[in-house]
């Protein structure tokens, strides 16, 4: 794993602040263009299957802000394409794989849309099956641990994640040998159709912390600010050797499931409350509301990141598929490796956000 | 509203259809009936097998549960030492891997190990099969899986019919049964079914009267051998396609049978080649019907691989009706 | 399943209290003689595997006791020979299985010792998986609840058990859907040689209940009569609608965790420890200075208990082994069915402890 | 303490000792390899496998984990794709089901789904196999349930010298290999075995030449066809038995050696017959070598039950020598 961008440290001024929050704000702008193109895509066809992270991207983001990048490892779920983004992963990247080409460097073209995998930025590689990462997160913590490495796992997932037992073995043995691990719940109140209260009897997953003794604090998901405070504490928690730490960020779903879901079970009335907690509007107030952006700054880095990922998505649907005759290759060890996202043209491999 | 449902369209109904009618037969017949799975009640099934449901029997015969696929199947079983008969829905087969200790220990060994006493009437039904670009996930074919294990059966319907057939007998059956159904055919075909007809679990179908070539297939496997004998006929050679169904118990006399008239045997199934249910059978011909055989024992099934988002590599793998009858021709003329 | 004993009600007057003290000494007794008896039976190689409940029958007992038998359903594990023999089950039964004979009604002689099975008495299946028996029980409840009948399902688990995935699912689902269970954990403070500290990072397992905002309460599971309170305020929580409760009977492990473990991970001054934390004597000084029961008559009752135990043993060891040639009957439906407890001679069921 | 143990006794060491010499030299060659599993450090394991480990390697390397096999194996997953090389012992065999969503879900695809990017080095080891009246969890056969899979190996060493050489390839190996070992035979055989061999993962051994009949077999099969055969060589029959050590990849090369000497295949496993691997041997002969078959393809497996606490049952379910020798007579005289 490569050593890679700065820390980010506290933001002690008001004007680190102000940085910090430009700087998630233009992620989570990107994420937008992606997500908006990716919907465009699958109606045309070019992408068979579409999953989007409208609502969550400011909680991702700003609990990515809080790692080290290069140092710590992320292990986001299929709904995290702000993780990605935040560790410098690029949308030609994404598009590429959406659209099964041979040169997408993560899976080849065999994995859904955001099933994102890159050694090269301490990714662990996003399966369709709900909870199965986390248990590889605290895997990486154990490593850590057994190395004496100054590294923290952070990983993520939905509220219907929590039910999982892969979910509960993963947080009592994290707990049980203090492992560096951070457990951050996306809790959007639905796990396709089925509501919270069907999920579990808890009103604030937070409240699952206390069932291992560790700290579990509930925040607004559409608050940088108090998504990142929340992480980093988290974070340097863990980095102390005092443990893992469960953090649940309350996320509008904005959308439907994915491309597949029809979203049917939802009402007017819930479906105007999730678009009003839209977290990019929210932010974007607050930059404008603080100066560091204006109202026209904010459109036209909108409409840049629109044309940039329509261009990505071009030349993504250019390239060509996979031969067929590869089916086999990569089962086991031996065969010539495919290529990194480094080597197709990405230039060297982006710090990620935080250090633009 | 339910009560449409239930009537069949002129033209038929597809295999969705029939499993929706099947459990909504088997809910009214019996109130120890229940349906439990993720998306189940509220959204009626991510296929909408479960559709109407919710609104007919409610939401604790309906439940909508956790994702939990151990707690699933293992409540399931425990209701059904209680006096219910559960059907689980695992969202997609590939799933139920999570639930894989509840099933062949718990559920394959119960009745054994109470010498009789304590049987568990239950249901896990799931959408498998590839072909829909739906990636390693959405894709998997898991039957084989729970053939080695005594105390389960395993079911594939092939055709609407069967599907709808197949469920209530699964359904009455005192004993756990999986069931899976191949998400191409979910709506592809229709045929016109009988009410409350109930199939026998354990026997396979002759798809196809022939002379030439047994193909002995299941599932998706069915319209392939069907799609090539078209084909192979206007060649004059007329195969035999026996439909398996049930892949535990095995109908070794239906195999025999079809083998004994002509002495050329194909399996095709699209899991994985190595250790599918076809190797079973394969080695099954080639001791008990060693001495009908004229022709060595051929298979046609998926690669030894996973299943890929992307077609190229998809299509690679997965059999097709042109591979069955390149297959059956080699075997015809060896 | 039969009806079979009267409710045992909250014990108002002292002299009711008594009763129910003398009647669960009266069972932790007669599991303490075969607990003796199979150890024997170990070493003189009559029973290849054992495994006993010493230090946990007051627990097991007291917990039973606030079941109504016959209505409430009962999910051990494999060390609760205190629950079974309060389901009335006999020794004679038990020793049948121990020794592998084919007039065993619960197994045929196909488990292991304690490996029990009765639906007369309400009692589900044992097996040797960690924890898979849990969801059962919650499978039991949802029976209930679906039926509105007025049954609570109990079911019974180690400290180790509760790392498990299907723990936490189970407890989940109960829950979330306010399901008729009680969780009863038996922390003795080992699994096999794995100390509770590794296990969780719970100083007490009545925490985790705080994960499922479910009543939690912890309990000297030594004392008769705190265990039977919380059980019977567990069993009313479940009765009235208002879902499940988890108890943590704290008890000691005194033996060895089963016939094939050597104990030396453990020194004199634990296996001390848990020595003087025995439930019997501690019980049976309860009774003696209440005046419901003499040393003599303790001591009468216990040697009454090894003649009948050894009587048992005896006549189950001359009982014919299983026939080869059955191996595989009941596998699936159709067979004829195997001998029930009540139809091999062991008179009318016994309802158990609460009604002599 | 832990150096005398790794010297071997004049008249070598048994499986259980190999185990635990191969865990020790890899772990002192490679820092990088761990130990994770209930009991395995303070305890030295149910059956001593990792006795001495903690003591020379500490608590970090050698883990006690909680009761939680889906950690267990997600863990080491983790830690694979972070640089480790776990190994993950499961008590027993009949307990690794609850990982069984990890394994073949996560470890077995991860290579295929990183384009090669991303693999998982981890060993994954169960004491497994029946004959001890341990009853239905502590006596199954699992081997056949992952070699549908692919991207995963399945090793079954016979002897304590395969035993310590191909567990220390499946450690270097850098991809999961599944790795069981017959509890009857941890204590019941000793044997040389040269310091730091290193055997190779997916290739089988012949045990013994012959010319009758082929016995292709693994595990506690390869001590039941050599005692046949010391039966059957006084009465003039030679078999020759093929130890296969590895189930995936199968060495169909070493299978087409034999039975080409032959013509004569006789597999023989402990596992249940159903869906053992020995069908997938048999259909590999029945269609590749089909032309070099005099004789049925027979198989002496388990019977299609689970496995018993009482001895009678038991018996009558497992293979033993009698019975190989009674299927060889009839095979040699087809
Ligand atoms: C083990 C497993 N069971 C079922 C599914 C099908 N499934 C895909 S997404 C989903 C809902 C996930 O909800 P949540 O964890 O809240 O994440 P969200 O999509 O709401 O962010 C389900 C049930 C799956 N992927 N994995
Ligand atoms: C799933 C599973 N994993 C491992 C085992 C092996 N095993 C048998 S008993 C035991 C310890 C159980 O400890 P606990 O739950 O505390 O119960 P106790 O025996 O201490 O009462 C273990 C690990 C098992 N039976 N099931
Ligand atoms: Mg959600
Ligand atoms: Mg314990």
């Amino acid at each position: 794993m490569t050593e890679g961008s700065a820390t980010v440290t506290m933001p002690e001024t008001r004007s680190e602040e102000d940085r910090l929050l430009r700087r998630i704000w233009r992620v989570v702008a990107l994420c937008r263009a992606v997500d908006e193109r990716l919907w465009k895509l699958s109606r045309q066809g070019r992408s068979s299957f579409v999953l989007t992270a409208r609502g969550h991207e400011v909680a991702q983001v700003a609990s990515t802000a809080a790692m080290r990048l290069g140092v710590d490892s992320a292990w986001p779920y299929y709904r995290d394409m702000g993780v990605a983004f935040a560790l410098g992963i690029t949308p030609y990247e994404l598009l590429l794989g959406s659209m099964g080409r041979a040169e997408d460097p993560h899976t080849g073209g065999r994995q859904l849309t955001m099933h994102l995998a890159s050694p090269e930025r301490k990714l662990g590689s996003i399966s369709s099956v709900i909870a199965d990462h986390i248990p590889h997160a605290v895997g990486a913590a154990y490593a850590a641990w057994v190395r004496r490495e100054d590294s923290v796992a952070l990983c993520w997932f939905g509220d219907g994640a929590t039910s999982a037992g892969a979910t509960h073995e993963a947080m009592n043995l994290a707990a049980a040998r203090r492992l560096p691990v951070v457990f951050i719940c996306e809790n959007n109140g639905l796990a396709i159709s089925v509501p919270l209260h069907l999920q579990t009897s808890l009103t604030s997953i937070a409240d699952r912390a206390k069932g291992y003794t560790i700290p579990g604090v509930r925040v607004d998901g559409t608050d940088a600010i108090a998504v990142n405070d929340a992480t980093r504490e988290a974070v340097e928690r863990a980095r102390s050797g005092a443990g893992p730490s469960l953090i649940e960020a309350v996320v509008p779903r904005i959308l439907a499931h994915s491309s597949q879901d029809d979203d049917a079970y939802r009402d007017q009335a819930e479906l105007a409350a999730a678009q009003a907690r839209d977290p990019l509007p929210r932010l974007e107030r607050e930059l404008i509301g603080r100066g560091v952006l204006t109202a026209q700054e904010a459109r036209a880095e909108h409409e840049r990141f629109d044309r940039m990922v329509l261009a990505d998505a071009d030349r993504a649907w250019s390239r060509p598929k996979p031969e067929g005759s590869r089916f086999n290759r990569w089962l086991f060890a031996g065969d010539e490796p495919h290529q990194a996202a480094s080597d197709i043209g990405l230039g060297p491999l982006p710090g990620g956000v935080f250090d633009d | 509203m339910t009560e449409a449902l239930v009537a069949a369209p002129p033209e038929g109904i597809t295999m969705i259809e029939a499993v929706q009618q099947a459990l909504i037969e088997e809910m009214r017949r019996d109130p120890s009936v229940v349906v439990m799975g993720e998306d189940v009640a509220i959204k009626g099934g991510v296929f909408r097998a479960t559709k109407g449901l919710l609104e007919e029997f409610g939401d604790r015969r309906v439940l909508d549960t956790p994702i939990a696929e151990a707690v699933i199947a293992g409540a399931a079983i425990g209701a059904a030492m209680s006096g219910l008969r559960p059907v689980a829905e695992f969202q997609f087969a590939d799933y139920i891997h999570p639930a894989y200790e509840q099933i062949v220990n718990q559920a394959a060994t119960m009745r054994w190990r109470t010498v009789g006493n304590v049987g568990v009437p239950i249901v896990l039904r799931a959408p498998f099969g590839g072909g829909i670009s739906g990636g390693i996930y959405h894709s998997q074919s898991v039957e084989a899986l729970y053939c080695h294990v005594p105390g389960l059966k395993v079911v594939v319907p092939a055709t609407p019919r069967d599907a709808k057939g197949l469920l209530k007998a699964a359904i009455r059956d005192d004993d756990p049964v999986l069931f899976f159904e191949h998400k191409k055919s979910y709506r592809r075909y229709r045929e016109l079914v009988p009410d409350d007809e109930v199939l026998p679990i354990g026997k396979a179908r002759l798809d196809r009267e022939g002379d030439t070539v047994s193909v002995i297939t299941y599932g998706v496997g069915v319209h392939h051998a069907r799609e090539a004998a078209a084909a192979l006929a206007e060649e004059g050679i007329e195969i035999e396609i026996l439909d398996l169904r049930t892949l535990a118990p095995l109908d070794h006399d239906a195999i025999a049978r079809t083998v004994g008239r002509t002495h050329r045997a194909l399996i095709v199934h699209e899991a994985n080649r190595t250790m599918g249910i076809g190797a079973e059978i394969a080695a099954f011909i080639a001791d008990d019907l060693f001495m009908d055989l004229d022709a060595p024992v051929r298979r046609v099934c998926g690669q030894d691989s996973h299943l890929p988002y992307n077609a190229p590599e998809e299509q690679e793998i997965i059999p097709d009706p042109g591979r069955v009858a390149e297959a059956v021709r080699r075997l015809a003329s060896y």
